[in-house]
């Protein structure tokens, strides 16, 4: 019950604000904080009941703040929730940054009540995903995400909304389509016929065939690939990114892909073992191939957004390494597994902190110059040292320092993945190192140098009269900036900042603390690394 | 835990903290800046003796299911000999910093860094697991980067900086394979488990470990960034090249020493790279027209020692090679960096007769180059040639006195210039407004680093070799024999002489020198050049915006050229978005659209025959 | 199998002959009132036909309705429009290949059908009386059906009137149908 | 006569037709005495009608079947479907009409029209027999012709012309159809069909099967005898294009079912494929058809057409899944409270022939845009609609039907779908103003956006939104109502 | 005399009729010449029906049903023809299919 209450919370304040024309645009801003910090309040409650490191790691049993209700009787369907190792986190996760993302749009003043509705209205599909535990359910939740995210870029964007919007839609909704299809064989699959994912995970279906249970993992795998993404399904992420509003982009980044991670260890491992261990060689080069592709063509871009867009394609490459690996059975020590898969939920974590910050942060260079090209913008810690401190911060998060969440799930991901895997472990390594090389020259590029902002050259979204000049002359030890420099880009305002830094602070206490987050974890994946085992 | 441990902990974390609190407090904290990192760095100096008298162990809870994954640290002798070193260094580079820092600057990051900095060395070097160790190594290279470029405002300094934290993380990833390695051979992450772990794992962890050591301590082939590094303030180049970054390279492979000795391989390759680098650096220090580069060259060179001290088991020479090189180059790097910001200049041009001019950091300059030359009975001298007693193979034993000459070499290079009179028409302020003066307390400081840099020649004197070996609880190495130590000074003072002898007789041969390869660092730099990432990376991008995209939305070129011309014909189409798969589908949608002509006998005969193409299905599949 | 008579086959084989042949002439005549009646003469060839076969209400059924339409379409044409003469050349055909392919073609398809299928013996015999057959049929085990028809033509006459008729009681009558006596552009219309 | 059961006890059986007869010509013979500005009495007799119609539907439904009138008439699970859902349907539609019939002086026949049209469509689907089949559709289809022509301008008699051409020509094939089945097996009856059918000839039986499925095929709207649709849809008003896309189709495809699942399911032939390939064919036609649409009554013509696609995969198994009827009594329900919700729409806006000016008038409408939204994602079967539940369980039951391409099929078409309902729902939800293109005139000259919205129809957008939600959500009651046990 | 032979004599006079019947629906643009057709079709399945009822089933009465049922179709379809005819003449004064060709696409 506590658990639905959490769930459906952001969509009763969605619908009330949706039925409340009159609401001045304020209100509804602060309405849609006060609920996500209920939302969080919940949230952090079900942690503080949740009984970390037991025995019962969840996925099959000891599954907390369980519901199951009927609900479509003849496909025995129902609404069946409930939290474990493998959601809590991710649940909290999606409570924090939907905070982070209300703060950030206190000063929302387009449509401000819809606005609101709309990512309360996200705010219940995301939690409603993490928390289900019937495949229709989590697919229903699953859609919902996209239509919601959708209306939020359609909307709410720059640029070409509209088209990225469609792209976006479209691309998505095959790939949930493909999950569709999949869950079905899943469903006709099982002895019981049931779309339960307990009782399909205590009782894997189409253990004896391997060619139905490797195509319907081929369904529900492009299904969940496409929405993660993983290459080559990615491409609809940079442009939906581009032109996203930096909220969206941060839930989009933050939230939205891990739905896609989340269903292969939810859904994928413990439901289609046998098809798992078989082609988790494929998982691996898969994640292996995004890891580089997504940092090699991060590293090429010119355009911040798009820039980490793609790192979030390497990001996920990691988890889907670590996911792969730890279906190689024969290969490697159950130990040595857990450890890949605790350490892809936990990237999960890290990922969704450090690319909603970094995202929030972008938006911040669209609100004072809308443009998010690298070469537009220069030298900002002159204007906008709070801006360029939370920003390197960011990046070292992103690029995996120790010290930050990130750190903590990449090793882990490799340490447990090399024995399985360990060329492509070998090879996924310089992942790292290449994300390491485009956040460094992001900051070089953006924050130190000559200080630079964009001329404005659309007149009808004028901000301020910019200075005549704004280019500091090249070399030189000058450490003053030219006075009228500023005007362009004032440092973050207070609303701001209250949305990013708790972002940081957080993936630096997981990466210093990581017990905090690992004993809840850790259960649940020696619970998945044996069912993925079986 | 006991409290020992908690010392241990709070060594650590303190300078951790500290910084980070400087961090955050921004330039509103510049003010207490200095205080805060002198008592900072003189707990550091308390908390270190009390756990070289202790010899604590402490752990943290950190990642699960495994042993050894916890942050576990423990200081035995070789890091007792460590922690020391980096304390005491820390502190007198810490107040070498705040006399040298101009008024103006931002304090509080520099010293929030630093302490950082050196929190994480602390960190790395009484890490037991390789949790522990990572974290440490990992923050030490981000934060150098961050010194580095602490004058990002200046073009150029951010790029060192990036380019060190490359280069090193780039050795990085290695340790990132030997932790997998350890996991999959051993079971844990437990350091010292290592040379036991099985099969071909024992082999990619010594492997991992060596490559992520000679990026950090700049050997070959990943020499290039330690020149970049000399951008950042000379108080960093004091300290990372003394006792820290640069050391930690040296230190991890004395720690690892068994693991290299257990795969047979490893131990040779780090004992030839370390000669080579000792040889290959040691030449290109001596083509050098920049003091400070100079020093950075030497400094690999001199870790080279280090590293073949390791891969030859002599553990107690390369420690005694450690403490001698940073006691040495921290004098001279201060006595660098006190010229710097006197004449503003670190060309060796412009420094001719500084030694003159600022007489106690001159003195102190010149008895630690000196030193840096071998010449006994001056500190590296001696541990020198206790890390070569230890050598075998007579083609390396040669490489390695070879190299040692080398050392001489350019210690003489940069004593002709230092010690000549000055002219007064030196070039200086070059780089900076020079202030003309240098503060007491730095001279106090260089010199009281040279006296270590001479005393800690008595490392090498038998007795207390064998107590340092006692320290470090290794076996007694083959301590050198006095015929040995002796004829090594020789070699030293020789060349030394004849170096002196050329340079006064023949100084053309210094500009060729410094024109040649060897003065452009033997173009290392491009050894590990980004270039081939970056064009890699366009042509992905490429084929990504190209062809991926492309090919997913269903469509080549001639789709979507038709789609535009069906696009313009119908003016209404709401959404030239979607052109690239609307394309086909639009064709296909006039195409279905066809048949509905608005006649009605053409429905008639398209159901008719629809019906009989039916009915021809049915009975043809049965 | 029955065996019919010889005389029964020829009657079948003319009458067949007759019914085929006029409906070919109602397209080919050059006039409408033409077409209804060799038309008509189609219908009257298979209701022969009907009667060999026994089914003598059937087959007078279908004669008299059949009559009736004819007769109804014939004042239908002359009421409207369309050369019931046959005063003018008639032409008004489109499509005539792609028409006549597809009678042929199915005229072909069913034909094969029927010359190669291995008809089933008859089933029981005849009953005396085939038209009671069909009466108890109507009012016992179809009742079902005719009552489904007897709606429909309710249906049908609802939907041809409101097709087929431009003035409804609105007109006559008013409004609120106030009006005493039918407003009728010709006099004499019933009343309610 | 069946067993003991005296006619009128089997009468009482069908009293939800009854029900709607007595509706029928009760409502016929008020609007005789009823001033024209108040026939909303005529419409609420209609309307009282449905719902007891619906309400003596409950009792029956979950049953254990049944067949009366010997054998003639099937009461079962479809049966007891289809009777609620057409009742309800038939009730929407004269809701929905309300504001455009409102006054017009055949009101009344228009209301008695589309009960008797509804009462074709349930015998459609409760028919056992093949001449009752043949009956039905004349029931089914001769009211629907007056209905499609009601407006008699151009396009409407057009329309009612087009739509009674292929109505008959279609009933040539279906009688010939049918011919050939007596040909075969000598019978009518479904039942002795189905004993037959294993040793007739099968050259008869193809041709018999297909006619037969041609006829329900026309009345559904699948290819390839959907020609009537588009131009029918189009060429009417919107309420009645409603109810033409709606009530028909769900006694059509009921009918289908019943006959892949009773007679049908005895021959060699492979007649599932058969219907496959029609709804496979139809889906994939509809969906580009309407790809290109700017018409909104074009495109939902074109949508209902690929909609009967997904509706025939259940169609396909009905005889090889138990999840076939549950599949039938969800999509059905769902498709209905859908459909005439989108045709609502179009009905609330009369002025509005494109997707552009429909979201240009929208403007100050967000409630009706929203719903309109929520219609349109349900006819993509985006959760928790109704349609993504039917969806799933069609997709479920032809999957377990051995029809997995099919489903691969449907899929992919759903994707295609998106596109042309994405395109209304964007223009729905734009938010910066259309100038309205000059050289768009409105066809009666005058310049468009004289935005009127209409009530009733609006008001019933609003419904279906509801309905489809509470649908989706509440599917399990739904089906607990229609098959308890 | 077969009867099985006279059955396919009768068959194929009706399958005559049926194909004429189709050739003229889709031939004629008048619309009551098309209604000929359909009728003259129809006037086959009339056949048809008799013939099945004779020389297959006569004890079942559904063969002479299937006739009444056909009979009943020609004459609602004549009506509704009618019907149909009459509006459209009224609303644009033609009665020729091809005229009316405005809804399309």
């Amino acid at each position: 019950m506590l658990l639905t209450v959490a769930v459906f919370l952001p969509a009763v304040v969605a619908a009330a604000l949706v039925a409340m024309p009159r609401l001045t645009g304020p209100t509804a801003n602060r309405l849609w904080v006060g609920a996500s910090l209920a939302e969080l309040v919940l949230v952090g409650w079900m942690w503080w009941r949740f009984d970390q490191g037991s025995g019962a790691g969840g996925v099959t049993d000891g599954l907390a703040f369980e519901a199951d209700v009927r609900w479509i009787p003849t496909v025995d369907a129902g609404y069946h929730v409930g939290v474990d190792g493998l959601s809590l986190p991710l649940l909290a996760l999606t409570a924090v940054l939907f905070l982070a993302v209300g703060i950030w749009s206190l000063r929302q003043t387009d449509r401000p009540r819809l606005h609101a509705a709309a990512f309360l209205f996200l705010e219940t599909a995301c939690l409603g995903t993490f928390a289900a535990l019937d495949l229709i359910l989590f697919f229903v939740f699953f859609d919902l995400t996209i239509v919601a995210m959708y209306f939020v870029i359609a909307g709410w964007g720059h640029g070409n909304a509209r088209r990225s919007a469609l792209k976006f839609f479209l691309y998505t909704f095959v790939g949930s389509l493909a999950l569709l299809v999949g869950f079905i064989g899943l469903f006709l699959g099982g002895e019981t016929r049931t779309f339960d994912m307990v009782a399909l995970a205590q009782d894997p279906p189409l253990a004896d065939s391997p060619v139905a249970g490797g195509l319907v993992l081929l369904a529900i795998g492009i299904g969940l690939a496409i929405k993660t993404p993983v290459f080559p399904f990615h491409t609809w992420l940079p442009d939906a990114h581009t032109d996203a509003p930096a909220a969206g982009s941060a839930i989009l980044a933050g939230i939205l892909l891990k739905l896609g991670t989340y269903g292969f260890i939810r859904i994928a491992m413990p439901i289609l073992p046998e098809a798992w261990q078989r082609w988790a060689m494929v998982v691996v080069v898969v994640g292996v191939v995004s890891v580089l592709w997504g940092a090699l063509v991060a590293l090429a871009q010119t355009d911040v957004k798009r820039m980490i867009a793609y790192t979030s394609v390497n990001h996920m490459g990691y988890v889907l390494l670590g996911l792969g690996a730890a279906g190689l059975a024969a290969d490697a020590d159950p130990q040595a597994r857990s450890i890949a898969i605790t350490g892809a939920v936990y990237q999960m974590v890290a990922h969704g902190l450090l690319t909603g910050a970094l995202f929030l942060l972008t938006g911040v260079l669209w609100s004072r110059g809308r443009t998010y090209a690298l070469d537009r913008w220069g030298g900002l810690a002159r204007p906008a040292p709070v801006f360029a401190a939370l920003f390197a911060v960011s990046a070292f998060g992103a690029l995996g320092l120790p010290g930050f969440a990130s750190f903590i799930a990449e090793f882990q991901i490799f340490t447990g993945a090399l024995q399985a895997a360990p060329v492509a472990t070998v090879v996924a390594v310089l992942g790292i190192l290449i994300t390491a090389g485009l956040f460094l020259s992001a900051i070089q590029r953006l924050l130190a140098g000559p200080t630079v902002i964009p001329q404005d050259d659309d007149p009808t979204e004028s901000l301020q009269p910019a200075p005549a000049e704004q280019r500091v002359p090249d070399g030189g030890t000058t450490t003053l900036a030219r006075p009228g420099i500023a005007v362009g880009m004032p440092d973050l305002r207070r609303s701001e900042l209250v949305a990013i830094a708790p972002l940081l602070v957080l993936a630096v206490v997981l990466g210093l603390l990581p017990r905090l987050l690992l004993e809840v974890i850790e259960p649940a994946a020696v619970v998945v690394a044996g069912l993925v085992a079986r | 835990m006991s409290a020992a441990a908690g010392v241990l902990i709070t060594l650590i974390s303190t300078p951790a903290a500290v910084g980070a609190a400087l961090l955050v407090g921004g330039r509103r904290a510049d003010r207490l800046a200095s205080l805060v990192a002198v008592v900072t760095a003189v707990l550091g100096l308390v908390g270190a003796t009390v756990v070289l008298a202790q010899r604590p162990e402490a752990s943290l809870p950190f990642l699960g299911l495994v042993d050894g994954g916890d942050l576990r640290f423990a200081v035995d002798g070789l890091s007792a000999v460590l922690v020391g070193l980096v304390a005491t260094m820390s502190f007198l580079v810490t107040c070498f910093a705040v006399a040298d820092l101009p008024h103006d600057a931002a304090r509080a990051r520099f010293f929030g860094f630093f302490l950082l900095f050196v929190a994480a060395m602390l960190a790395t070097v009484t890490a037991v697991t390789l949790p522990a160790l990572l974290i440490g190594w990992e923050v030490m290279g981000a934060t150098s980067y961050a010194l580095i470029g602490y004058r990002w405002q200046d073009a150029g300094k951010l790029t060192a900086g990036t380019r060190a934290f490359l280069t090193t993380r780039a050795g990085d990833l290695g340790l990132y394979v030997a932790a997998g390695a350890a996991l999959a051979g051993t079971g844990g992450l437990v350091l010292a488990d290592l040379p036991t772990s099985d099969g071909g794992w024992q082999h990619v962890a010594a492997a991992g470990i060596l490559v992520a050591a000679l990026g950090k301590s700049a050997q070959l082939p990943f020499s290039a960034w330690l020149s970049g590094a000399m951008q950042g303030p000379s108080a960093v180049s004091a300290l990372l090249h003394s006792a820290t970054m640069v050391a930690a390279g040296g230190y991890l492979l004395l720690r690892v020493q068994p693991l290299l000795e257990a795969t047979g391989w490893a131990a040779a390759a780090a004992a030839w790279i370390g000669a080579l680098t000792a040889l290959v650096l040691g030449a290109i220090a001596v083509a050098q027209r920049d003091l400070k580069q100079l020093l950075a060259a030497s400094t690999a060179a001199q870790i080279g020692f280090v590293v073949l001290a390791a891969g030859v088991g002599a553990v107690a020479g390369g420690s005694a090679q450690l403490l001698a090189h940073a006691a040495v180059k921290a004098g001279l790097f201060v006595a660098a960096g006190a010229w710097l910001t006197s004449l503003g200049t670190k060309q060796l041009v412009g420094l001719r007769g500084a030694a003159r001019r600022h007489r106690g950091v001159g003195a102190a300059a010149t008895v630690a180059a000196l030193a840096l030359g071998g010449i006994p009975p001056l500190s590296l001298w001696a541990s020198k040639e206790e890390v070569l007693a230890g050598v075998d193979g007579a083609a390396l034993r040669v490489v390695g006195f070879a190299a040692s000459a080398l050392s001489a070499v350019y210690a003489a290079r940069m004593l002709t210039v230092l010690l000549a009179p000055p002219t007064g028409a030196e070039p200086l302020d070059d780089e900076e407004h020079g202030t003309r003066r240098v503060p007491v307390a730095v001279s106090t400081i260089a010199i009281v680093l040279a006296v270590f840099a001479a005393g800690l020649g008595a490392l090498a004197l038998p007795p207390v070799a064998d107590s340092l070996s006692a320290v470090l609880l290794s076996q007694e190495g083959s301590a050198p024999a006095l015929s040995e130590l002796l004829l090594g000074g020789l070699l030293a003072l020789v060349a030394f002489g004849a170096t002196l002898v050329v340079i006064r007789t023949r100084p053309a041969v210094l500009p060729v020198l410094e024109r040649s390869a060897l003065g452009s660092w033997a173009g290392l730099g491009h050894l590990l050049s980004a270039r081939p990432a970056l064009s890699l990376a366009r042509a992905l991008e490429r084929v990504d915006d190209q062809v991926i995209d492309r090919v997913v939305m269903g469509t080549a070129t001639a789709v979507r050229s038709g789609a535009a011309q069906l696009a313009g014909a119908d003016g209404r189409v709401v959404d030239g978005a979607v052109r690239g798969v609307a394309g086909a589908f639009r064709r296909a949608g006039a195409l279905a659209r066809r048949p509905q002509t608005g006649l009605l006998h053409q429905y008639y005969v398209q159901a008719a025959a629809g019906l009989g193409v039916l009915l021809a299905l049915l009975l043809a599949v049965r | 199998m029955v065996d019919v008579s010889t005389w029964s086959l020829v009657v079948v084989a003319v009458l067949g002959v007759l019914a085929v042949a006029l409906g070919v002439a109602v397209f080919v005549v050059d006039s409408m009132a033409r077409a209804t009646f060799a038309l008509l003469g189609s219908f009257l060839a298979v209701a022969g036909i009907l009667l060999v076969f026994d089914l003598v209400y059937l087959a007078v059924v279908t004669a008299l309705m059949m009559t009736i339409e004819m007769a109804v379409m014939a004042v239908f044409m002359i009421m409207f429009m369309m050369n019931p003469a046959g005063l003018m050349p008639m032409s008004m055909v489109h499509n005539q290949r792609g028409s006549a392919g597809v009678g042929v073609v199915t005229f072909v398809v069913l034909v094969i059908g029927i010359w190669t299928v291995d008809w089933p013996p008859r089933t029981g015999a005849l009953p005396e009386d085939s038209t009671r057959q069909l009466g108890e049929a109507i009012m016992g085990s179809h009742m079902l059906v005719m009552l489904v028809i007897g709606i429909a033509l309710f249906g049908t006459i609802l939907a041809g009137t409101v097709l087929a008729t431009a003035r409804g009681r609105y007109d006559r009558f008013g409004p609120d149908l106030s009006a005493a006596r039918p407003s009728d552009p010709v006099e004499g219309g019933m009343g309610r | 006569m069946n067993g003991g059961m005296s006619e009128g006890s089997e009468a009482l059986r069908l009293l939800p037709e009854l029900v709607l007869l007595l509706g029928a010509v009760g409502a016929l013979l008020l609007g005789l005495w009823t001033p024209q500005q108040q026939q909303w009495r005529v419409r609420l007799l209609v309307v009282i009608a449905c719902l007891v119609s619906a309400g003596t539907a409950v009792p029956a439904l979950g049953g254990p079947a049944e067949r009366v009138f010997d054998d003639a008439w099937v009461i079962d699970t479809t049966t007891g479907v289809v009777r609620l859902l057409v009742a309800l349907a038939v009730a929407g539609v004269a809701l929905l009409a309300s504001s455009s019939l409102a006054g017009h002086p055949r009101e009344t026949e228009a209301y008695v029209l589309m009960l008797l049209g509804g009462l074709g469509a349930i015998a459609l689907a409760a028919g056992g027999d093949l001449l009752l089949l043949v009956a039905a559709y004349l029931l089914a289809s001769v009211p629907l012709y007056a209905l499609a022509g009601f407006t008699k301008d151009p396009r409407g008699t057009e329309a009612a012309l087009k739509y009674y051409l292929m109505g008959a020509f279609v009933a040539v094939f279906m009688l010939l159809g049918v011919a050939c089945l007596v040909l075969a097996t000598g019978t009518t009856s479904y039942s002795g069909v189905a004993d037959a059918l294993p040793t007739a000839p099968v050259a008869l039986t193809a041709m018999g099967v297909l006619g037969v499925l041609a006829g329900v095929a026309f009345k559904a709207g699948a290819v390839p005898v959907h020609f009537w649709l588009p131009d029918v849809t189009a060429g009417t008003t919107p309420v009645m294009a409603a109810y033409l896309t709606t009530i028909p189709k769900i006694g059509a495809v009921a009918a289908a079912h019943r006959l892949l699942a009773e007679p049908f399911a005895t021959t060699a032939l492979d007649v599932p494929l058969l219907v496959a390939v029609i709804a496979a064919a139809s889906m994939t036609l509809g969906n580009l058809g309407a790809f290109n649409q700017t018409e909104v009554l074009r495109l939902l013509a074109y949508s209902s057409i690929s909609q009967v696609g997904y509706l025939f995969m259940v169609v396909a198994v009905a005889a090889r899944s138990d999840l076939a009827v549950p599949a039938l009594a969800l999509y059905l329900a769902a498709y209905a409270v859908t459909n005439i919700g989108v045709f609502a729409a179009a009905a609330a806006i009369p002025d509005a022939r494109t997707i552009r000016d429909w979201g240009a008038a929208v403007k100050q409408q967000r409630w009706l845009g929203a719903s309109l939204v929520i219609c349109l994602l349900g006819l993509v079967g985006t959760p928790p609609t109704a349609v993504f539940v039917g969806k799933l369980a069609v997709f479920s039951a032809s999957w377990d039907g051995g029809l997995v391409w099919l489903v691969v099929v449907a899929a992919v078409n759903t994707v295609a779908s998106l596109f042309y309902y994405l395109r209304w729902i964007a223009a729905a939800v734009q938010t910066e103003p259309v100038a309205v293109q000059p050289e768009h005139p409105h066809p009666d000259g005058g310049t468009l956006l004289r935005v009127q919205v209409l009530t009733a129809p609006a008001a019933v957008v609003y419904i279906a939104a509801v309905t489809s939600l509470l649908l989706g959500v509440g599917s399990g009651a739904w089906l607990a109502v229609a098959l308890p046990g | 005399m077969s009867g099985e032979l006279v059955l396919q004599i009768v068959l194929t006079v009706a399958a005559g009729l049926v194909g004429v019947g189709l050739y003229g629906a889709l031939s004629q643009q008048s619309i009551v010449m098309i209604m000929m057709g359909l009728e003259l079709a129809l006037n086959g399945v009339l056949l048809a029906g008799g013939a099945a009822w004779f020389f297959l089933g006569p004890e079942l009465p559904d063969a002479q049903m299937l006739v009444v049922v056909t009979l009943v179709v020609m004459a609602v379809e004549m009506a509704m023809g009618f019907a149909v005819t009459i509006a459209i003449y009224r609303a644009r004064q033609v009665d020729m299919v091809d005229m009316a060709t405005e809804l399309k696409g």
